[in-house]
């Protein structure tokens, strides 16, 4: 098989992943998976790192640079936000289903 | 590091990746999830270091090696410091803004990924590679212009209306023209003008493309960008030959659009209309506001009595709770209400407040319980057992109109039918219409009361006249 | 990427395919879904045609066109078993519910 | 023809396997992406006669070329007159025995096709490459060796009940090793006589492996052996560098998981106890069948008066509505009642009859409309509102000792809750319990009436009584 067709075949592959997935994601849960999945395109930093590393020239290097900075502040601040959203869908609610009981 | 293990992980990374989307199947694995995810993220960052030298090789064979690794860490933290504060401090009304912009600057990171390898194969990159450079340079830019725009507009830095100017569209699809035009040029001269030119000419297309649309048809924008950005990634990966970026990439690709569906149809309106609807709307009348006919309004203290006396209240939060804040007021009202036994639910509309589930994030930041949180299609049976319904800030999710009155932006929406219920009490500032600009009759309902006011302020004088009852 | 890994990964996404999708087969067709994914892989076939075909010898040559035989059966039988039965499922309905409206 | 061609169009094959078992997800669509899974298949098996040179290529060039063509087309012809008159005849109670024989054919195609593929590379092997046709050979063996017994036992061919015998677990374990052993020969000496033996002790270990396993149990022996196929199939298509393969083999191996897991959980016992039970069980008293405890027996007559009269009557059926054939005539029977204004629901347990779903097939082969046909956790709570049950050959279903006697075989199955209803009727030849071998205290209940007899002769002379009413 050649390379190019068993990247092709991934990609395809992730497709049908990514739909059945994420059309299972709760309905209450939407905003933090479009932050999550924000999060999860910051991975393009490992690209950028790549490049970075090998780049032969000044501004080659300094686009590079620019980027690793930009998808940095896209995975970090992704998964970081996503964490801080998630963090008050957990726990919290059985501690509030016991405030219910107490009525 | 051997190839095969570097691959072998990069496998597992992708696998973390799709755990952390299968755990927001459910509030309780949703954390966990996110969390498999961020290590997974780290993992791959920290072994991008150690990548084999087939991968950190170079054109030019000299330059090659960890030149740059104490630049690229100094970059890292850079990135860390400006993100994270960002990401802790942003309040939970703000999330659209943030997602778009950090939406932006992925696009851009993906943009500039291509352009340097593109710069760095020169006349060695295949046709294939080529082609998808091309593809993640527009996109990607086209994402990253788009998405400040979006920013810009959300933020309230520059005006929220669709921004309209003669000759508007012929300006986008001229600038559309050109960069198909100029994606052949680069693609057939392989040069760098040409793909400076592609790409400022993409930046610019991003900025037509997002100003023709209204300030609340933004998230629609946000999610689609989104999607666009997850495939430009993909295509990086296959320029980079990186099945994770080509996993991690359609992933985000299949969410943005599933997302972007879903909101289009929960507004009850094409994606099209959405995105060019400003070009062919008949300027709306700008719905007439508070017009002569006469409406109830009521006292905090007429509509503390109303919901003391009733068995079940629903409470109908939308965009004006997050505008004004009081979802933390919402809460201790009904908490309040709960504690004199009275049985308090919340009806979720898919698209109130201004993001899928916006809502949702808003009322958990208040620690309302998520199983109270009801969703409109298990929430809508039971109004005619409710006897009060109060609408916190929200207006274009309970417009009968989107039931009676055909040919009206919303008609077709499926909304809240607040009307079968015993009361309902509005809480707004004004007889201004919602988003979608379009009069409201049941504000006129004799069974509806309205208390005007910020609905912080308005929650307030109801919980203290609760207090008093 | 290696060949070897790729085939890896073309694995591991499709055991989460395989899960995402079956787990939404509805309980009503859990017998469709059995005869369905045996008659799936039936498509060994091609493997046995593809060795068949490149026999060096009788034994090779006898062995794999037993092979091609049981495949055929394992795959034709099982997706004309599995149409027979949904069609049983399909179309009906309406019917039979028409039936039921008559009351 | 070019080889990428080839291998998009093995990806688009596969991808029609994925929709193949998407569509399953309803009734509605499931026909249609079963016929998309059979053209995929089709497609596949045209297409592999135009695989490029580098497929078809050999060990020895020399007798390269499409030579046996003929013959194989041959061979397949015969395939299809064998398979698809088996498949068109097949009546639906003996579902299990056909897919047992499928899928046995199945993985004895994988392991012949693996020998092959190593008598071909002989010492041209590599390890990857033998670890694979070692894994394959030995578990194609086992299922096809399995599936076999699996298929006699269920033809009633030979005896349904477990076979132990002195030392056989020593024999399966001796097996076990042997295989094993045989295997790091292979391995180690890549020659043909000990893949022979392997194959051998695999086959033996294949008939040991299922031959103490009872005759109800045997379905999920079935499922896993499918699972097994699967996964062999798809190391197959990992020696031929077929991704094709790979797909396919995957999916079956993921869906013959999940069916074999849920099957296990449905009958509330562990998969280790239900392989290996037989050792390890106590042997049951056989549960002296009818002992002198007092039933209420009634006739076809008093079972029609008390239909005639229900408002709502579930009707839950069981093996022995299989085993009697029985489908059409209950079928005609609702209808009957239907049109007396009465209201009919099926109520159909996870595990009634012999294969998951097994229930809803015969039931529809019946023209029974699948909105009919209540799940479980649907049905249990309108039995208080249910005038009167009628249990078809159904036993270990509705035992309460589920729920009540903590111990027995069955304990923590979930059941129908049929004691909840007005009245229960059972359909049964006699006072033998079911599968598992347990009394079941609802026969004694005051408010059950038994009707003996063969389940279709019992409704045949139901309904001529209750047309007489
Ligand atoms: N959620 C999404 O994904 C999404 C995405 C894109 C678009 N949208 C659109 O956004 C709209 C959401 O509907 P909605 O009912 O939530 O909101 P809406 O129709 O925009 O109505 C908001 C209401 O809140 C009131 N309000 C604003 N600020 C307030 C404050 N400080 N205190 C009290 N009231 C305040 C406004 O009236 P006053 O000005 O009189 O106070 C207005 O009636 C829909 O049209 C939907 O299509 C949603
Ligand atoms: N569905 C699956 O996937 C699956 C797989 C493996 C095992 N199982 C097991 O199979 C059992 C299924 O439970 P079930 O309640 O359906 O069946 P069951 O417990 O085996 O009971 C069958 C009943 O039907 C009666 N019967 C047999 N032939 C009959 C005939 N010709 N006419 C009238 N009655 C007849 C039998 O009593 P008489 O002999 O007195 O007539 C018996 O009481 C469960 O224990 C389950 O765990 C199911």
């Amino acid at each position: 098989m050649s390379n190019g067709l068993a990247l092709l075949s991934i990609f395809v592959l992730s497709v049908f992943i990514g739909f059945e997935v994420v059309s299972k994601v709760s309905t209450t849960l939407h905003t933090p998976l479009m932050s999550g999945a924000n999060a999860i395109h910051g991975i393009i930093l490992i690209g950028a790192i790549t490049v970075a590393d090998r780049a032969v020239n000044n501004v080659q290097l300094s686009l590079a640079i620019v980027a690793v900075v930009l998808a940095t502040i896209n995975m970090v601040g992704g998964f970081v936000v996503t964490d801080r959203m998630l963090e008050m869908f957990k726990g919290k609610p059985r501690k509030a289903s016991q405030t219910g009981g107490e009525k | 590091m051997n190839r095969n293990l570097y691959d072998l992980l990069g496998l597992c990374i992708a696998v973390s990746f799709i755990l952390a989307l299968k755990g927001l199947a459910s509030p309780k694995s949703a954390r966990r999830g996110n969390l498999i995810g961020a290590a997974g993220a780290t993992a791959a960052t920290v072994l991008v270091f150690f990548a084999p030298q087939e991968i950190s090789q170079s054109g030019t064979a000299t330059a090659s090696g960890h030149h740059h690794t104490l630049l690229i860490l100094l970059a890292i933290l850079f990135g860390v410091v400006v993100g994270v504060p960002a990401a802790r401090k942003i309040q939970m009304t703000q999330m659209p803004q943030l997602v778009a912009l950090f939406n932006g600057v992925g696009g851009g990171a993906a943009a500039l990924v291509s352009i340097v390898e593109y710069l760095k194969l020169g006349s060695a990159a295949s046709t294939p590679d080529v082609v998808a450079t091309v593809f993640t340079v527009i996109v990607g830019c086209v994402s990253f212009a788009g998405s400040v725009v979006t920013f810009l507009k959300l933020q309230e830095i520059m005006t929220t209306r669709p921004v309209v100017f003669a000759g508007g569209r012929f300006l986008i699809a001229g600038t559309l023209i050109g960069v198909l035009a100029s994606a052949a040029w680069v693609i057939h001269s392989m040069g760098n003008t040409s793909l400076l030119v592609m790409g400022l000419l993409s930046l610019l297309f991003g900025v037509l493309f997002v100003l023709p649309v209204g300030g609340a048809d933004v998230p629609i924008v946000i999610s689609l960008l989104n999607a666009f950005t997850g495939l430009t990634v993909a295509a990086s990966g296959y320029v980079l030959q990186a099945t994770l970026l080509i996993v991690a990439g359609t992933l985000v690709g299949a969410s943005g659009t599933i997302l972007t569906r879903l909101m289009a149809t929960a507004m009850g309106r094409s994606l099209f209309s959405t995105l060019f609807g400003a070009f062919t709307a008949k300027p709306q009348a700008a719905a007439a506001a508070g017009e002569a006919r006469p409406v109830k309004s009521g006292s905090p203290d007429d509509v503390a009595i109303l919901l003391n006396y009733a068995q079940r209240v629903v409470i109908v939060p939308g965009f004006g709770l997050a505008v004004a804040q009081a979802q933390h007021t919402v809460r201790e009202m009904a908490d309040l209400l709960t504690s004199k036994g009275i049985d308090v639910a919340y009806g979720i509309h898919p698209v109130a407040g201004r993001m899928p589930g916006h809502m949702n994030v808003l009322l958990a930041e208040a620690n309302v319980p998520y199983e109270q949180l009801v969703e409109m299609d298990e929430i809508n049976p039971t109004f005619p057992q409710t006897d009060v319904v109060l609408v916190v800030g929200a207006n274009d999710v309970v417009n009968p109109a989107a039931r009676t009155t055909p040919g009206c932006p919303i008609f077709g929406m499926p909304i809240l039918d607040v009307s079968q219920a015993g009361n309902v009490i509005f809480l707004k500032r004004s007889m201004r219409p919602g988003f979608a600009g379009i009069e409201n009759e049941l504000l006129y309902d004799p069974k509806t009361t309205l208390l005007f006011g910020d609905a912080k302020d308005s929650l307030t004088k109801v919980v203290s006249a609760l207090k008093n009852l």
